[in-house]
Parts: structure tokens; C-alpha cells; sequence
């Protein structure tokens, strides 16, 4: 088969506002409106945006965790819409210290996707930590006991252990350290190079996806603003909203850079 | 040290209101139905530590006696609000909207009970017993065990470990077993052993009105109302079974803090 | 927006929701359960006229559902029958013991609030000191001490050993209001004192947490001393969660008044309560137990009401 | 006068296990109305710094060395002395604006409270704080004084607490990662206001970040901190001009850019601030280190333009 891996068709989720009486809710906020775009195998896709442009929402909505109110999720040629990962699909989250199980080993952690018997079992554990540069002795460890980027790696290989075609990463590497950050980016490049893996970076910076991704999309209000080639959009924005996630990149140069926020200062309005 | 101390302090009273209860249940120094008219609220003495009661019975073995009826009806109450209490708990926080509204409402109508009452009205219906205060502590600890439970489990249920189960291909009952209950069991003791303390308060309180433990069976409750009006020929026969009920409870109490200090905040919120 | 009238509507729908199904549950249990009330309250060897004269004054020949709306129709305007015993409406005679049931609940909780909270706050800013390991060793004994033993304990020492105070019995509050408050005082302190222990525990650990929070540090910032911090920012957070122990605080209390009252003889609900049971007096039991629920529930709603007075998010959404 | 002159300061915090070094022996200073970034990662002592200079540091910990705030001593000066100079001294931005506000007070309340403090009457402050959260963007027209904090958004509190500082005066401001929590659109607009606010009030800023880039962007001068000691330090333009420690290197490779470039890692970690090695810190995970790196700490030694750097290997100008 040579169609897409994942074909996302007008992905739409509205919630509620919360409401203190029953039947007297304000009209349902729509957070994800019609999203729509497709993914080779093995190809790395960024989505960009701030809080609130829905692309969580796509993210889960994508993996099944929530029910879109309209739309379909097509992945490997079949429609999976609303079915809690389907086989060959899995997400990493924002933070390591949620993501992982306080009270359970590492390694029970890693084989919970794994349905074979035991001892296969071990050694795919052993396999994919070795895979994301885990000693696999870190498996009798608790999630405590490891650092935020080791907790991320775990968190990855999780994910990988299963050998899904598909990954989504809402966030990953924003709750760790720059220099940490480089080596699970660094980690995720390697992967899909070696096992032709295809994944999806969720990141509200522009610079953690550029580097890491073929083709982008931004979002802002639920809507997507931009798609293209991960170059060509950060060559030629279109949007301004696009414009405006790329001047939020500061450059590394003190006069460029002070220059930069000189932008950001005119933007806004200023009070007495 | 204060923290190590007091748990040490009230796993060693607890223990030794377990030990009292089962020794008590197969042998005490006089039977417990010895009436002895002479020996009437005799001070206590080499022969009675304790003293005797109303009726000339040993002080000692009536406490000793009663240690186990209070456990059990304590245990009793707290294993049946507790078994009813977690799973409404745990299902309002997973499954939400009408059935976290129907637990809620039902909770809020237990607790409109307090066990006095409904003792209360079931011993007005079917005579006092030891069955009324049993069910009348359980039925107000239903709603305790389900609110903490629900409180507990809700913010787990957004937690990304949880949403890594589901991923992982698990249902909500595999999740539940898997990734909340061992989370929440810990402070779900802690609260039994403080509830436990409630509750023997409570059967404490019953019992001493009349509606909880009936004669012959012993209690400290019961002896306390039963003594009240000799209280001040001899004041033992109201100092004793007070003294037990604060030591008992206390015990479960820093037991429960002793517990609760000992769980490790650490594995909750990372290094 | 403020979205309060909505919440305290939706609070009363709930309020109304439990009164109903408390009502349902104690007609249940008192006239349903029974098979026979009439026969459970004559006893057995009741004569038959007496029996089936008794059933047509209970309209016990009508149909359960009948019976049940009639009954609740009667709470609605204040009629809870007529005790059996005494021939006189349930409410008149609940309503003449309250006299002395409200007023010893309230002493008792006013005391706790206004000891157990500003004790556990000072033990909480002096975190590991002398005066704090003090007051929380004392603290643990005083959430032990059963309220009825604490009660005869007091009366042995003040009442009969020093003579300070009466050991029982109530003069009425028409003998003027110091030998009611007099009479009042032992039972209420046997109340207030374990409740204030639990209070003062609640508070004192509600304010440690609140303390570990940044908006303290934000107000030490400020240049606000640590005592400052403690009183106008901790606090205020800290008695969210006291609330909530308030209120079930204050159904114990309730419970707890029965209790006591019969450790002092003092006329109120409580002893009416017991002698009711005692003679098998179904309607009396009934009437006090709907009207003692209706006041706890009733408290829980006006705590619900104070949850929303203090924490402003539950109140306010986003602008 | 310095603003600030930080000479030698050490901070261990006690430990069960022995106490933990997070500061071992940092300088700096600021000139009135000057700006200095300190950049480091997670575990440099960076967020233990700035509450040290406010004295805010946990209790129990051992301070030594000397902070010279406006001429004065603030080092063993205890609490009452050190609350005169927070505020209208010293005053700081924390990194989560939703703890750092408390929720149940109102935004108005909580930024007027500091001249309240000062002894301004109710009506002036609530004025200064109308017009102080004027300053930062938020009209008291669409942003009425009585909002709580969690009818904001994160940018809208991060700008109250700026306001709330603000209000105050102070002579110098530290801001602590004040955007870390913050999406990047609005990272760059609060990140624009606070340096606009530091040049327009004469404010000498601190700025606490883990990125190098806010650095370049903010400040006048910039210090690396690493395991507790400052690596290297100077003015920004010299700095990024010659990145001469390899950490500061080997940080700025790791920091994506949007041309592709960056992105290498760093291997190893950070020694722990429990156990650390003799030494240069960064000497386990630096490839220029030799045995003496290992055994002996290299001093800060300043160049003619006053960029120091502590390293025996320093980078040069174009390596």
C-alpha cells in the first residue's frame, strides 16, 4: 500500500463550557475545527501554535484519548475514529513526571502496550531502552529515581516498545533542560531514520520543530493557518500568525535580538 | 522524632488494643457475668486492678471483654463503608456525568444520617441492638470512603500515566485496577484507620445511650452509662472505660498520621 | 462573569433533592419497614379495638404511596402528627426542647470555631516549636476524648467535686438568661472541646500547605512579615478546606448535643428522642429525625454557601 | 554605589544526608539602572540565587559570603531588617504566575497591597495600582481592579505580578524565569515589557533564564552559572562575541535554530550540588579537560573588556 499512513478529515471537537445547571449551557466553544491533512510512513510532521490553537486536542483527538464531534481519523487504510490506539499508533506526553506511573518499575512501565508472554516480553523491554540509550538495568528503577530527560526517554520507549508506524509527541521536550532537550530531539531524528518511524511533533516554539520535521502545520484557534514544507514555511510564512511564532524565535545575536523585541514592544499597547 | 515517635506510640497502642481484644475473647481474670452484690464498686486493689462495678464484676475483665466487642463493631462498620464506598467512589470519578451526579446526591443523603440517627430510628422500628449501630456507623461511612475515593481519583483520571494505560490498550477497569487504586490505597488506610477511630467513638456513643450493645454482651460504652449514676461513690467506674476509649482511639489516630507521614510525597511529584 | 445565582439555585435544587429522598427514607424505615406500626407502637397484647383504633387515627388503611404524600404534604406546613405519648403536636414539643438543644449546639460551635482555628494557625507558624508540639499532643487527645465521658468527667470535677456549676438539669430560660447559659456551659465545653481538637488539626495543616505556596513568598516579597503573610494570605486559603470540616463538624455537633443532654439530664431534643423510643412512640421518633436531618442538611447548604464566599473561583469564570 | 555587589556567597541547604552546596562562592554586581542575566539549567542555583538576594531562602539555610544591596549589608541581618529593603529595594517577578498570586484576593488588592504597606492610604494605592496595571497592559477599563487571578490568562498574570513589583519602586528588579511558563508569542511581549519598564523607571533588572537568547535579548551584562559557581561573565556583547567556557559553548550548540543549525547535545549531567566532584564542575562532561581540571577549580580571570571566564581552556576568538 502506498497511500498516506494517516489521513485526518475535518477533525472537529467543540466542549461545553461548564455549566452550574443542567440545560443551561452557553453555546459549545469549538477548540478543533476542521482540521484536515495527511502523513506519508515514515515522514515527520510539526504542528505549531500557542495555547488554546487546539493542537493538543488534535493530538488526542488523533490518538483516540477524545471523541471528535466530527470528522475521521483514517490510519494504515482504516477508518479509526474514537478507538483508544489502534495498533501501530501511540503518543508521548508533555510531562515525563505525569506520564509515568509513580508506583510501578520501569520496566513494568515500558512493557504495559505488550500483550506476548513473559519472556519475550523482557527482552523487547530490554530492546527498547537500549533503543532510546537506556541501560536496560534502569528497568528495576522507579520514575523517581531518574532524571526529567531519562524519564522522557523511558516515557519514548513506551511507546516504541510495540513497534508502532506512528508516533504523536504533544510537547515533549518543553519541560526539559536545553541541553536535554537536544539529545531526545537528536533521539527522535535517529529513530525515524533507522526504523522509518513517522512521528509528529506537537511544540508551541518554532525552533523545536525545525530541525526535526519535514513539513509543518500552524494552528491558532483551532483552525489550521499554514501547512507546507517545514523549509518553505519558515522561508516564506504566509499567515501572520506564522510571522509572528517566527519573530518569537529570539536570534542569538544580543543587537539582533534586542532589535527583535522592539517588535513585540510597538505591538502592544501601552497604558498611561 | 515527634513523627516517629507517634507512629511507634499508636502502632503499639493499636497493637495492644488487638492483643487485649483476642486475649479477652477466650480468657479474662472473672467471668464477665459474675455478679457479686458484696463486692460492690470496690476501689481497685491487688485483687481487682481496676476496681468492680455497679454489680461487683471486675472492672478488668469487663474492659478486657469489651475491647473486642468495640473492634469489631468498629471494624464491622468501617470494612462495610469502605467496601460500598470506594468502588461508588472510584465509579463517579471514571464514568462522570449522571453517575458521578447519582453518587454525589446518594452521599449527600447519607451524610444527612449521622449514626445517631439512623440508630435511632432502627432500634425505635426493631428493638436496640448491637446490628443498629453496626449498620448506622457503616451507612455514614459509605458517603466518607466515596467522596475521598472520587476527590482522590478525579485529578488521576487527566493524569498522563492514566491516558498511558488507555494508550497501552486498557480499559477503564484495567486502568482503575492498574494505575489508580494502588495510588489511592494508601491514603484510603490512612483514612480507615482514622475513620476506625470514629467509629469507635461512635459505638461508644451508642452504646452508652442504650442502642448499641445490649446486655449481656460487654462494652465500654455501655458500662459508662450503666455506671453514670454511681459516679460519685466511685469514680473508677467511670474513669476506666473512659480511659480505654481515649487510649484505643488515640492509638488508631496516630496510627493514621503515623501512616500518612510515612508515604513518601516524593513518588507523587518526582525528585 | 458571576455566575452565583446560578450555583446557589443549583445548591438549592440539590437542598430540595436530598429533604425529599431523606423524607422518603425515613418513612420508609419508621412506616413501611414496620408492616405494622400501630402494632409495633400498642406492643404486643394490645387489644384489638385499641389496634384497629389506632390504625384509622394513623390512616394506616390507605395506600403506602397515599400515606407518603399526605405525610411529606403535612411537613411542608409544619405538621408532624401528633405524639402518641404526650397528645400534644410533635413540632410543639420538638420546637420547647430546642430551646435548650439549639442554643448548647451553637455555644459548642462557636467555641471550636473560635479556639480550635486561631490555635491550629499559631501552632501552624510556629512549625515545630515548643508551643506547637504542645498544642497538637494536646490536640490528639482532645479528638479521642469521647464528648459524653468528657462530659461526666467535667460534671464530677465542677459540678459535684467543686460545686462550681450544676451537675444537671435545666431552670428554663424564662429564670432568666445566666442560669440557662449556666446550666449550658459544662455540656457545651464537653462538645467544644474534641470539636475544637479536630479544628484546630484542620486548620493547622490547611495553613502549612497554604504557607508552602508562592503567594506567600510573593507577599514576603512585598516586605510583609511572616506573621503578616500567615494572617492575610495563608489563612484566607487555609479556611477552604476548614469549611468543609465545619460542616460535618456541625452535624456531629448536632448528634453530639443528644448525647450530652442525657449526661446532664437537660431537657432537650435528645432526651425526647430516647424517651420516644423507649415507648415505641413511631410518630415523635419520626418528626425529630426529619427535623434533626432537615437541620444538617440544611447546615451543609449554607456551607456550600460559604465555599462560595470564599473561594472566588468557584464563583467568577474567566472575563 | 553599586546597586548590588555580590562578593563570595555561598548557600548550603542541611540535609539528612549532608548539607547541599548550591552556591559555592558567586560575585556579581549591578550599577543603577544596569541589567544582568544569570543563565543556567536546572540545578545551577540560579532560582536559590535570586531568592537569596530577597533573603526569601528556605529556613535553615546557611548563607554566607556578603550582598550589598544600595550600600547596604543584608547577610546575617535577620528578617525585620532585611523586610525594609524588600519591596521598594528589591523586588521580584517568580516564574509561575499562577502560584505567585494568591487566588482568592483580587489583582487590585494584591498590587496595591505594597504601598499599602508603605503607609499609602486606600484610595492613592488602589489609584497606584490602577495605574501601575495600566503600565503593563492592562487597562483598569477592560481589566477592572476586582478581578481574581484565574480570570487571566498565564501572560495577563505574569503582567500583574510585573504590575504588583512595579507599584513598588523598586530600585532593582529580579525576574526569575519570568516567561519560562509562557507560550512563545507571549514570552516575547512580556519579555519586551520588562525591559522596557527596566530602562523607562531607571529599575536595575536581574534576569534569571536558562536561555542564552533572553540573555543576548535583555540584558546589558550576562553570568553563567553552573553546578553553583559563575563560569563565565561579562557584557552581553563581549560574551556572545567569544564564547569562551566550553558549558556556555556547548549550551548555545544545544539551543535549536530555526536555519537547522544547533540541536547538539551535551553529554552527561550536571554533578549533583550533594556530591560534587574536586575541581572544575563542568570538567567530567568537557572535552578540553585535563588533570588538572579535575583536581583544581580555575579562577575567574577577567580580559581587558571585562569578560571573565573560569577555565584553564578557554575558547579563543574564533575556535
Amino acid at each position: 500500500m502506498t497511500g498516506p499512513l494517516l489521513r485526518i478529515e475535518g477533525l472537529t471537537k467543540r466542549y461545553r463550557p461548564p455549566s452550574p445547571l443542567p440545560f443551561l449551557n452557553g453555546p459549545p466553544r469549538t477548540v478543533l475545527d476542521a482540521a484536515s491533512f495527511t502523513l506519508a510512513p515514515g515522514e515527520a510532521l510539526g504542528i505549531v501554535g500557542g495555547s488554546g490553537s487546539g493542537k493538543s486536542t488534535l493530538a488526542l483527538c488523533g490518538v483516540g484519548l477524545l471523541r471528535p464531534d466530527a470528522g475521521r481519523v483514517v490510519f494504515a487504510g482504516r477508518d479509526v475514529t474514537g478507538e483508544r490506539a489502534p495498533p501501530g499508533m501511540q503518543m508521548v506526553f508533555q510531562d515525563p513526571k505525569a506520564s509515568l506511573d509513580p508506583r510501578r518499575r520501569i520496566a513494568a512501565i515500558v512493557g504495559e502496550p505488550l500483550r506476548p508472554a513473559k519472556g519475550e516480553r523482557e527482552g523487547l523491554v530490554a530492546e527498547a531502552l537500549g533503543e532510546v540509550g537506556l541501560d536496560p538495568a534502569v528497568g528495576g528503577r522507579l520514575p523517581h529515581e531518574l532524571s526529567g530527560g531519562q524519564r522522557q526517554r523511558v516515557a519514548i520507549a513506551r511507546a516504541l516498545v510495540a513497534r508502532p508506524r506512528l508516533v504523536w509527541l504533544d510537547e515533549p521536550v518543553s519541560a526539559l533542560d536545553v541541553s536535554v532537550q537536544a539529545q531526545v530531539l537528536a533521539l527522535l531524528w535517529s529513530l525515524r531514520e533507522r526504523h522509518g518511524l513517522a512521528y509528529i511533533l506537537i511544540s508551541h516554539d518554532l525552533a523545536v520543530v525545525a530541525r526535526t520535521t519535514e513539513r509543518l502545520v500552524v494552528m491558532e484557534g483551532g483552525r489550521i493557518v499554514e501547512a507546507g514544507t517545514t523549509a518553505e514555511v519558515l522561508a516564506r510564512p504566509c499567515h501572520p500568525y506564522t510571522q509572528t511564532l517566527l519573530d518569537a524565535v529570539l536570534p542569538f545575536d544580543p543587537k539582533a535580538a534586542k532589535a527583535r523585541l522592539e517588535r513585540f514592544r510597538r505591538d502592544r499597547p501601552r497604558g498611561a | 522524632m515527634a513523627r516517629r515517635l507517634a507512629f511507634w506510640l499508636g502502632g503499639g497502642l493499636t497493637s495492644a488494643l488487638v492483643l487485649t481484644a483476642l486475649l479477652g475473647a477466650v480468657w479474662t481474670p472473672y467471668p464477665i457475668d459474675a455478679v457479686a452484690v458484696v463486692e460492690r464498686l470496690q476501689a481497685p486493689s491487688p485483687l481487682h486492678p481496676f476496681g468492680t462495678d455497679q454489680l461487683g464484676r471486675d472492672m478488668l475483665s469487663l474492659l478486657m471483654a469489651g475491647a473486642g466487642t468495640s473492634l469489631l463493631v468498629a471494624a464491622a462498620a468501617v470494612a462495610a463503608g469502605a467496601g460500598f464506598g470506594v468502588p461508588l467512589g472510584l465509579l463517579a470519578a471514571f464514568r462522570g456525568g449522571v453517575a458521578d451526579e447519582a453518587v454525589m446526591r446518594l452521599s449527600d443523603l447519607a451524610l444527612a444520617f449521622p449514626a445517631l440517627l439512623t440508630a435511632a430510628m432502627i432500634a425505635a422500628t426493631y428493638g436496640p441492638g448491637v446490628l443498629d449501630a453496626v449498620v448506622a456507623i457503616a451507612i455514614f461511612n459509605v458517603p466518607v470512603f466515596a467522596r475521598l475515593a472520587r476527590s482522590l481519583a478525579l485529578p488521576l483520571t487527566g493524569r498522563a500515566f492514566v491516558q498511558a494505560g488507555y494508550l497501552a490498550g486498557k480499559d477503564a477497569l484495567g486502568v482503575v485496577v492498574v494505575h489508580v487504586l494502588p495510588n489511592v490505597a494508601s491514603l484510603l488506610v490512612v483514612q480507615a484507620a482514622i475513620q476506625l477511630a470514629f467509629a469507635l467513638l461512635a459505638e461508644a456513643s451508642l452504646s452508652y445511650l442504650g442502642l448499641g450493645v445490649q446486655p449481656p454482651g460487654a462494652s465500654w460504652g455501655r458500662m459508662l452509662g450503666e455506671a453514670q449514676t454511681y459516679m460519685r461513690l466511685a469514680p473508677h467506674v467511670v474513669l476506666f472505660p473512659g480511659l480505654a476509649i481515649v487510649l484505643a482511639v488515640m492509638g488508631l489516630n496516630l496510627l493514621g498520621d503515623g501512616l500518612r507521614d510515612r508515604l513518601d510525597p516524593r513518588l507523587w511529584e518526582g525528585s | 462573569m458571576n455566575t452565583t445565582p446560578a450555583l446557589v439555585l443549583r445548591r438549592l435544587i440539590g437542598l430540595a433533592t436530598t429533604l425529599l429522598l431523606a423524607a422518603f427514607v425515613v418513612f420508609a424505615v419508621l412506616s413501611v419497614l414496620p408492616g405494622d406500626p400501630a402494632a409495633v407502637m400498642l406492643g404486643v397484647g394490645a387489644r384489638p379495638d385499641t389496634l384497629a383504633a389506632l390504625r384509622a387515627e394513623m390512616g394506616l388503611d390507605r395506600p403506602v404511596a397515599v400515606r407518603f404524600v399526605s405525610w411529606t404534604g403535612g411537613l411542608f406546613v409544619g405538621d408532624f402528627g401528633v405524639s402518641h405519648t404526650y397528645g400534644v403536636p410533635v413540632l410543639d414539643l420538638v420546637l420547647e426542647r430546642a430551646a435548650v438543644s439549639l442554643p448548647l449546639a451553637l455555644l459548642a460551635a462557636g467555641g471550636a470555631v473560635f479556639v480550635g482555628v486561631p490555635l491550629g494557625a499559631l501552632a501552624a507558624s510556629q512549625r515545630g516549636g515548643v508551643l506547637d508540639t504542645v498544642l497538637m499532643a494536646l490536640a490528639q487527645v482532645g479528638i479521642a476524648v469521647p464528648s459524653f465521658w468528657l462530659a461526666i468527667m467535667l460534671s464530677l470535677v465542677f459540678a459535684v467535686g467543686l460545686d462550681w456549676l450544676p451537675a444537671g438539669g435545666f431552670p428554663g430560660w424564662e429564670a432568666g438568661v445566666w442560669p440557662g447559659l449556666r446550666a449550658l456551659f459544662l455540656p457545651a465545653l464537653a462538645l467544644a472541646l474534641p470539636q475544637g481538637a479536630v479544628l484546630a488539626r484542620v486548620a493547622r495543616s490547611a495553613v502549612l500547605e497554604a504557607l508552602h505556596q508562592d503567594y506567600v513568598l510573593t507577599a514576603r516579597m512585598k516586605g510583609l512579615s511572616k506573621g503578616a503573610a500567615l494572617w492575610r494570605h495563608a489563612l484566607p486559603n487555609a479556611l477552604i478546606p476548614v469549611a468543609t470540616v465545619l460542616g460535618l463538624q456541625l452535624a456531629f455537633l448536632l448528634t453530639g448535643a443528644i448525647v450530652v443532654e442525657n449526661v446532664f439530664y437537660l431537657p432537650g431534643v435528645g432526651r425526647l428522642l430516647f424517651q420516644a423510643i423507649a415507648q415505641r412512640d413511631l410518630i415523635t421518633v419520626q418528626g425529630i429525625v426529619v427535623l434533626v436531618v432537615t437541620a444538617v442538611v440544611c447546615i451543609n447548604f449554607v456551607v456550600d454557601l460559604t465555599y462560595l464566599w470564599l473561594d472566588p473561583r468557584l464563583r467568577t469564570r474567566g472575563a | 554605589m553599586s546597586l548590588l555587589e555580590v562578593r563570595g556567597l555561598r548557600l548550603d541547604l542541611p540535609a539528612p544526608s549532608g548539607a547541599i552546596r548550591v552556591l559555592r562562592g558567586v560575585d556579581l554586581s549591578i550599577e543603577p539602572g544596569g541589567s544582568l542575566a544569570v543563565v543556567g539549567e536546572s540545578g545551577a542555583g540560579k532560582s536559590m540565587l535570586a531568592l537569596t538576594l530577597l533573603g526569601l531562602q528556605p529556613e535553615g539555610a546557611d548563607v554566607r559570603g556578603s550582598i550589598r544591596l544600595l550600600g547596604r549589608e543584608c547577610v546575617g541581618i535577620g528578617d525585620r531588617a532585611m523586610r525594609r529593603m524588600r519591596g521598594g529595594g528589591i523586588a521580584m517577578v517568580f516564574q509561575e504566575p499562577q502560584g505567585a498570586l494568591n487566588p482568592v484576593m483580587t489583582i487590585g488588592r494584591q498590587v496595591a497591597e505594597g504601598p499599602r504597606r508603605r503607609g499609602l492610604g486606600r484610595g492613592a494605592a488602589r489609584a497606584l495600582a490602577g495605574e501601575a496595571l495600566a503600565r503593563v497592559g492592562l487597562d483598569p477599563a477592560r481589566y477592572p481592579l476586582d478581578l481574581y487571578p484565574h480570570q487571566l490568562s498565564g501572560g495577563q498574570r505574569q503582567r500583574v505580578m510585573i504590575a504588583l513589583c512595579l507599584a513598588m519602586r523598586p530600585k532593582l528588579l529580579v525576574a526569575d524565569e519570568p516567561t519560562t511558563a509562557l507560550d512563545a508569542t507571549v514570552q516575547a511581549g512580556v519579555l519586551a515589557l520588562l525591559r522596557d519598564l527596566a530602562e523607562g523607571e531607571g529599575m536595575g533588572l536581574l534576569l534569571v533564564t536558562h536561555d542564552l537568547a533572553v540573555a543576548a535579548a535583555m540584558t546589558e551584562r550576562v553570568a553563567v552559572l553552573y553546578a553553583g559557581h559563575i563560569v563565565e561573565t561579562g557584557p552581553t556583547a563581549a560574551v556572545f562575541a567569544r564564547l569562551a567556557h566550553p558549558y556556555t559553548r556547548a549550551l548555545a550548540a544545544a539551543r535549536p535554530g530555526l536555519d537547522g543549525g544547533g540541536g547538539v547535545p551535551i553529554g552527561g549531567r550536571m554533578p549533583s550540588p550533594r556530591n560534587v566532584p574536586p575541581g572544575c564542575p563542568f570538567a567530567p562532561r568537557c572535552p578540553r579537560a585535563d588533570d588538572r581540571c579535575r583536581a583544581e577549580m580555575p579562577p575567574l580571570a577577567a580580559g581587558a573588556d571585562g569578560h571573565a571566564v573560569a577555565c584553564f581552556h578557554p575558547h579563543g576568538r574564533g575556535t
